[in-house]
């Protein structure tokens, strides 16, 4: 049963603001409220005041310009992210991972900003955005701060978010040449949430002979979205061959520090890890190789 | 020529068949008789389940040789 | 708490009513304006019984507070046939048996209607995508995807 | 002239106007004047003895209305084996003692439902917590736990079936080989969860509208525990949002709801929660069964002996009965010289366990089909020669248990041998798997003591010609009314909107036993086609006087037109006839009562379907994940009355059963079920369903009107069976332990490697 509570809709940034402001420390903020509304059905959330920042027209957008990259105003739908054709065109990772978020209903009212001010460890975007080395931008009534997506995780269902604060918009830079992203959830039925999910990014040298830099993210394998980033190291200023491929796959999955639940052991996790890390790394590798169109 | 199940009353053909249809039945009244004659019917079920052989029913069938009415 | 004001257009029909801020749209539909053609079919927002269409997609009426809902236009299965005429939708799933115990027919048939008034002529897979989160516990959803794609092969345009 | 101008047409489900617009009304929207709205309040102990209950906080709550415990109740153990005290065990409202997480132990009726729930939260009960068992093999052990008084060992109820010479056959065996398996349960999920809304009013009469498969069986047990008169109660169900076998014994909202209200004299409506459902409605039994098997090197059966615990839960429900088709269906669809079962329903501090699609049959098939592949490989047979060898045929006796009489199990094991054949060479980690099944058409048991026909029907054709049908069957989304309402028109010799159907009331249809165990076709569709002939025979009789033909030609009736069966041009219109025949009976109108109960037909059922489903399913190397790729069924269920809701039904048992094999686990722990919800519990999606294609091999079951048999229920029999030899044959391992997830096959893989290496 959902416990009775304030409401109030904010129609501007400004606005909401001045809820956070005024309700500190006794307020829950729904956006999509995909998530919020079922932990408050039952019980395990029962705010007195609910702040509703979903009509935020200046909330709601995405702008990509080629020097400074993609911006996503933080209640933009899933939906309206998968069919975006700056997206599609420069970011097509985000495409195939928003078709596989949840179902059609969830994405069409589910926003990005409410997906990663939940904190699950076991959401989509986190991983993928960590991979495309994503910044988001945060506000609260007195000052507006930037900081990297991965730092924006601290544990299970906690962000860095602080009292006040408001999540606005999540930045991705221009991808560099040469670059592939890729992700990849292992799951029981399609669109679940990931029982695992690796998402790897690769940049290869100038020659595209060996790998300049990667990013080899891990969902579900955590309490937060994590890097293997020694698994990262064996790979940069290296030429990919099975040799190391299974090596990276062994490091990531040491990495990785999964608990068991009802779907999986904590030792499957990790194989999970081991096989995904190894599939996307391959996968990354092979297009990143080819000539950009 | 058969025997009479010395708790129901049911005429079956030999003891073995009489045997079945003891455990086959098992409510109160059955399991009540083949105890009050110092076996233990749960045991004699878990003896037939979980060895082969069908030795639960042959050893009710070798009481009830002894103890059931022969009726033609 | 007190109630609030929630002016919603439901099946063309404008609607002012006062709500309780905890209410999710799927009571108020239900329960005050009695189209209990929507169905509920768990609490975490998993089976999609509850779909309909709030301005043109689909969300889940038990995943929505019904003031969230302010000022928008919602489609419920009631509102898929007009004047007694059914739905291309409608008359497809009934000459495919795509229902057997109907309860969550309708939230299947507001999720086939949104994917046809989006892609007219959609592909088995993207059939399959667009009513992945319906549960229906009886068909199988085989006869639910031919009758879909019977609709998109054109075989119900408006005529007779 | 068709054959038929009625039968096998397909034919549009007569409550599908309704349902697609959204008014077809169930029990769940109900809304009545002054209603209120109920919860149940459940036991959070596996175990324990009810110390204190203190309702006066909840009481004294605002909005609050009443709250009952079992003080409030006769007390009465009832239970649906009405014939056997023994296994009358349940009281729905503990009295004394909680025996499952989720046992009912009060209920409140408030103005509304978030008021009922607070009011649960100040409901103070006082539990001396007792020690648990919750597996079968535990709890038969001397010194576990014991649950009931009466149950020594918690042994609930033992079943033997037994013919031939079993250890004679087993000496004769070139090969014997002994397996165990492990079944785990199955949730029904019913989109609709279970509900009902009580009005009870001061001239002591009771309506119940509710969700149920049979509304006879809740009006008869409703009537006894709460000491009402049975035709007092009256039971209303029009539609059902899917049953699967969860739904025709009394569940704990139509007992609380009917106890609330006579309490208050209001109508009190209480749904039940989806993770209620989860965690305390009936569900799929457990079992652990032990299965050796002695064959000649050629393939030929000779022995076989099954061994069964089951995981009762804490009453006994409809188990008892899925002990013995388990067993049954062990045997199936093969001739065996000899066979022995020994089965055990053992009590366990779980919720109970119960009929669900299938009803035992499932899990025998999986056990029956895994081993037969496994002895075929073992002999290097093809695994549909094997079952070809052995195939039950027409005629065969089933010593003591039931006689074949129409069977079509060769054809479907040819017609499905063509399709393999079609499918050429698979790529790496692909495989096909079959299994072969049965299953009856209707039980022959009468263990709920009911001195009526098991089925009956009655019909009323009106001065217009149209055609009042009555009948007491569910239609739960199988499509019984569609069914129905066309045996009878294509007897009576008219069309489907010359029938208007009356179902779902206690009050105004006959008894009928309700939608389980597949037995409406046959059952309720004997009983509408005796109606409809009676009714048809008055019709001809006056048809014959107008007609007066100089030699005497036997009279028809095919599409509304009555005519010489030898000069089908020489007739009357229907219409006609019957508004003369109504005039000339003095204004009566022409009414004729059917009805069915089968009479010396073995031990289980009148008739039985058969039929074999080949799945096509990858294996992930990597990670053990199954990918199904086809799925195709040839069945044979005699006469196909409508070929849409026979496919329907095909694809809906196969998707059902797929989420069996593969998907469904509900996770347990000490008793407590650790994914209650659709998101954790998982059933297929549309996304993950394979291509279907099913078989038409049409026979006659002499038994059955028209020839009809069962469909549908069966078809959840093979498919966890066919998956897993599916998988045995893309990798080479067979995984006994039910559900086949992905981490167990991962593991099996492993040990593989591992062996290779050794």
């Amino acid at each position: 049963m959902i416990r009775d509570f304030v409401y109030s809709k904010a129609k501007t940034v400004k606005e909401a603001l001045g809820l956070l402001e005024e309700h500190k420390e006794n307020y829950k903020i729904i956006c999509g409220g995909q998530s919020l509304l079922i932990l408050m059905r039952q019980g395990l959330v029962a705010p007195a005041n609910l702040i509703d920042i979903k009509s935020i027209e200046e909330l709601s957008y995405i702008n990509f310009k080629p020097k400074d990259g993609l911006k996503i105003g933080a209640a933009t739908t899933h939906s309206e992210i998968e069919k975006s054709s700056p997206v599609k065109k420069h970011y097509p990772v985000l495409v195939s991972m928003e078709k596989n978020l949840a179902s059609v209903q969830t994405r069409n009212w589910g926003t990005i900003g409410g997906n990663l001010a939940h904190g699950d460890p076991a959401g989509d975007p986190g991983p993928v955005f960590v991979a495309l080395n994503a910044t988001v931008k945060m506000a609260n009534k007195e000052r507006e701060r930037t900081i990297p997506l991965e730092e924006f995780f601290i544990d299970y269902f906690e962000t860095a978010l602080e009292d006040g604060e408001l999540l606005l918009e999540v930045q991705l830079p221009v991808v560099p040449p040469r670059t592939a992203t890729v992700y990849e959830k292992f799951n029981i039925i399609k669109n679940d949430q990931g029982i695992v999910s690796v998402a790897v990014s690769i940049t290869m040298e100038k020659k595209g002979s060996s790998c300049k830099d990667a990013r080899i993210v891990l969902g579900a394998a955590a309490s937060i979205p994590i890097r293997a980033k020694k698994a990262e190291k064996l790979l940069i200023g290296q030429k990919l061959n099975n040799g190391l491929l299974e090596k990276i796959g062994k490091r990531a999955s040491k990495e990785a520090d999964p608990v068991a639940d009802i779907h999986a052991s904590e030792e499957y996790r990790r194989h999970l890890v081991e096989a995904l890390t190894k599939r996307m790394v391959r996968k990354a590798w092979d297009q990143a190789r080819k000539p950009a169109r | 020529m058969g025997y009479k199940c010395p708790s129901c009353g049911k005429i079956w053909p030999d003891t073995m068949d009489l045997a079945r249809h003891v455990f086959g039945t098992g409510d109160q009244a059955h399991k009540d008789w083949v105890n009050s004659k110092g076996l233990n019917f749960i045991e004699l079920l878990l003896i037939q389940t979980m060895e082969p052989g069908n030795k639960g029913y042959k050893t009710l069938a070798e009481l009830l040789e002894k103890e059931a009415e022969k009726v033609d | 708490m007190e109630k609030q004001l929630l002016r919603i257009t439901v099946n063309n029909e404008y609607h002012e009513l006062y709500v309780k801020p905890k209410r999710l749209l799927v009571e108020v539909l239900r329960d005050e304006l009695e189209l209990t053609g929507t169905k509920r079919g768990c609490n975490t927002g998993a089976c999609c019984a509850c779909t309909v269409l709030l301005n043109g997609v689909t969300v889940k009426s038990c995943s929505i507070l019904a003031m969230q809902a302010d000022g928008t236009e919602v489609t419920t299965v009631e509102g898929l046939a007009e004047g007694g005429k059914l739905s291309p939708i409608q008359r497809s799933f009934l000459d495919h048996g795509a229902y057997q115990c109907g309860f969550c027919t309708s939230g299947m048939l507001i999720s086939a209607t949104a994917l046809i008034n989006e892609k007219p002529s959609p592909t088995k897979k993207q059939i399959k995508e667009a009513i992945h989160g319906n549960i229906c516990r009886c068909t199988g959803y085989n006869s639910i995807i031919r009758a879909i794609k019977a609709v998109a092969e054109g075989k119900y345009k408006e005529e007779e | 002239m068709k054959k038929y101008s009625v039968i096998n047409t397909p034919i549009h489900n007569i409550d599908g106007i309704a349902k697609i617009t959204g008014r077809a009304e169930y029990a769940f929207d109900i809304k009545l004047p002054h209603m209120l709205y109920g919860k149940i309040l459940r036991s959070p102990y596996p175990h324990a003895k009810i110390l204190k209950i203190n309702t006066k906080k909840a009481e004294g709550l605002t909005g609050v209305k009443a709250v009952v415990t079992g003080k409030d109740t006769l007390g009465i153990k009832q239970g649906i084996w009405r014939r056997f005290k023994e296994l009358c065990d349940e009281e729905i409202l503990a009295r004394s003692k909680v025996r499952y997480i989720g046992e009912p132990v009060a209920a409140v009726a408030a103005v509304d439902e978030d008021t009922a729930e607070e009011a649960m939260d100040l409901i103070e009960i006082e539990y001396e917590s007792l020690p648990g068992v919750f597996e079968p093999i535990e709890a038969i052990k001397e010194g576990a736990p014991q649950l009931h008084e009466h149950a020594e060992r918690n042994i609930n109820v033992t079943r033997h079936i037994e013919w031939g010479d079993v250890d004679e056959g087993f000496k004769k065996a070139d090969h014997v080989r002994e397996d165990w398996f492990r079944c785990s349960s199955q949730h029904h999920v019913c989109m609709e969860t279970h509900n009902a809304v009580a009005s009870f009013t001061p001239d002591k009469k009771l309506t119940v509208w509710t969700s149920t498969q049979s509304h006879y069986y809740i009006q008869v047990l409703l009537s006894w525990v709460l000491g009402l008169r049975e035709n007092d109660v009256r039971v209303i169900s029009r539609y059902t949002g899917g049953g699967f076998g969860s739904k025709f014994e009394l569940d704990s909202a139509q007992f609380c709801s009917s106890l609330l209200s006579m309490k208050l004299f209001k109508p009190v409506k209480i749904i039940l929660t989806r993770e209620e459902e989860f965690m305390a409605t009936k569900r799929r039994t457990p079992m652990f069964y032990y299965l050796r098997t002695g064959v000649k090197k050629d393939g030929t059966f000779l022995a076989k002996e099954g061994r069964v615990f089951t995981e009762g839960g804490a009453y006994t429900s409809m188990g008892a009965t899925a002990l013995y088709l388990t067993g049954f269906f062990q045997a199936f669809p093969y001739v065996w010289p000899s066979y022995r079962y020994d089965g055990y329903r053992v009590y366990t501090n779980t919720a109970p366990t119960s009929a669900m699609r299938g009803f035992g049959a499932p899990q025998a098939t999986f056990c029956a089909e895994t081993q037969i592949d496994l002895i075929a490989n073992d002999l290097g047979i093809d695994p549909i020669k094997i079952r070809r060898k052995n195939a039950m045929y027409p005629g065969y006796e089933v010593p003591g248990q039931a006689t074949i009489q129409s069977c079509g199990l060769s054809q479907c094991l040819d017609k499905i041998e063509k399709w393999i054949k079609s499918q050429g060479k698979l790529p790496p980690n692909r495989g096909i798997g079959i299994a072969a099944y049965g299953f009856m058409s209707g039980g022959i048991f009468n263990w709920f003591d009911t001195p009526y026909a098991f089925s009956s029907a009655v019909i009323q054709v009106n001065i217009d010609g149209k055609v009042d049908l009555y009948i007491g069957s569910q239609d739960m989304g199988q499509g019984s009314n569609t069914t129905m309402t066309m045996i009878c028109a294509e007897e009576l010799g008219v069309q489907v909107e010359d029938i208007r159907l009356h179902m779902g009331d206690t009050e105004s249809c006959p008894v009928d036993l309700g939608a389980w165990g597949s037995r409406e076709t046959l059952m309720q569709g004997n009983a509408v086609k005796m109606a409809a002939a009676k009714a048809k025979q008055q019709i001809i009789e006056y048809a014959a006087a107008k007609l007066s033909p100089n030699i005497v030609y036997d009279l028809d009736i095919k599409d509304r037109w009555v005519h010489l069966i030898a000069r089908p041009e020489r007739g009357l219109s229907y219409y006609d006839v019957v508004k003369e025949a109504i005039r000339g009976k003095d204004g009566q109108p022409i009414i004729a009562r059917g009805h069915y109960t089968p009479h010396r037909k073995g031990m289980i059922s009148p008739a039985y379907s058969f039929g074999v489903q080949a799945v096509d399913a990858e294996v992930d190397p990597d990670t053990g994940k199954i990918t199904l790729k086809n799925c195709v069924t040839a069945h044979d269920c005699g006469q196909v009355i409508n070929p849409l809701g026979v496919k329907g039904q095909l694809e809906g048992a196969m998707a059902m059963a797929a989420g069996y094999g593969y998907t469904e686990d509900p996770s347990m722990d000490e008793g407590k079920i650790l994914n209650p919800n659709l998101v954790d519990y998982k059933v297929l999606r549309a996304t993950e369903m394979p291509e279907t294609k099913v078989i038409e091999v049409e026979t006659y079951e002499p038994e059955g009107p028209f020839g009809a048999k069962e469909a549908g229920e069966g078809l959840t029999n093979p498919t966890a069976g066919a998956l897993g030899n599916a998988v045995f044959h893309a990798t080479g391992l067979s995984v006994k332990n039910l559900p086949i997830t992905p981490e167990k096959v991962l593991e099996a893989l492993k040990e593989k490697k591992k062996k290779k290496k050794k």
